[in-house]
């Protein structure tokens, strides 16, 4: 399941959903909200998204994980709106029999959802300039 | 002429001051949608940075779009 | 810090330690006791540590992690004891600034834990038999 | 002769009955101890599959051990 979130994330509360008892492994990942972003301190940000296609295209990730590796559930849940230092960004949460398919597969959800998933991050950094990450410069290389 | 349904995020929705507008265009494909909106409006992204969506499903940028087509342009994306 | 814990483990509690606003990236694992092994319905199951040696190699394997990924923090907690279906056998945290090195490391410690520290895990099966894995029949290859 | 004290852990434990115990031995390393021991206790583990600690750190299985030493045999790890 792929959703966004306006409100705070709470990990522990929804990983109960992946409770199973053939669950052995369980493996997730969280991105916080850092207070530097290539060498620029960073205040707070925003994240904006399309969310029907969004949320179309996490679930889409999602499936590709499922049949990609061995695993028995997996969610993930990205924030939108105003974040501060600290707060988790998007949560992945996997789990499967074996640790090798629930790393794997919550691996390949991140990097996924960070490709190809329409959610884009403004930074407000210390010198009170904003910029669209990845929009503003040309590409990285 | 068509019309057509464009929604604007992130930069773009900034660059045009707008979150959606209905355009009327000739174009043929989402490629000449955002070449034409692109003089229009001076958005710095080129063509090669960004994607499309068409009907809430990703195409390509010379797939055929039609009238009452809404069309969405992807920048960079940046989630996580 | 790597500890063996009698009393569950409360994985939302203890990461707070690795809060830190560098940390950018937060992988996490947990090994959860499963309902079978092997095709054995497993009832319930015993973890039993050499507890000086199992710190300190634990937190050997912890420094290793430090030399060789770029990581911001890392814990590693074992439960020993009587554990039901469902517990948390062992949990890992680790803070990094970006994502690779965050799984990488996370990875490398519960590899190596499993592969190193001494720790020892009895099942008992629905049968009513029980047996300590990987000590009764010949190695799996 | 030397007055070795050794502890047992899972399986070897159990085979032994006992979780500590000081031995009687000759033996000039953990290899000789360990294979006087299985003669005794009938041990199921071959020394292939343990690993010793001496003094509370990993040894090889050839070092001298000396009176005194604590020594203990790790059976196959299960941990995770």
């Amino acid at each position: 399941m792929f959703s966004l979130s306006p409100s705070p994330i709470d990990p522990a509360n929804v990983m109960e959903r992946l409770n199973h008892p053939a669950a052995g492994a369980y493996a997730s990942f969280e991105g916080w909200v850092r207070n530097h972003n290539e060498g620029r301190p960073v205040m707070r940000l925003e994240y904006e998204a399309y969310a029907p296609v969004a949320v179309k295209e996490g679930e889409l990730i999602l499936d590709e994980a499922r049949r990609k590796f061995a695993i028995v559930g997996a969610i993930c849940i990205h924030r939108v709106g105003a974040l501060e230092i600290g707060d988790i960004a998007v949560w992945v949460g996997v789990t499967a029999a074996h640790r090798g398919a629930a790393f794997d597969a919550c691996r390949y959800i991140i990097d996924e959802v960070k490709a190809r998933v329409p959610i884009w991050k403004k930074e407000h950094y210390a010198s009170g300039n904003s910029g669209w990450v990845n929009c503003e410069a040309p590409p990285p290389d | 002429m068509k019309r057509l349904h464009v929604l604007y995020f992130a930069i773009l929705r900034e660059q045009r001051g707008l979150n959606e507008e209905h355009v009327q265009s000739a174009a043929a494909t989402p490629a000449a949608l955002y070449a034409e909106l692109v003089s229009r409006h001076r958005f710095s992204l080129p063509q090669d940075r960004v994607r499309v969506v068409v009907n809430e499903s990703f195409a390509d940028w010379d797939s055929a779009i039609s009238d009452g087509d809404s069309i969405v342009f992807i920048p960079p994306v940046a989630g996580g």
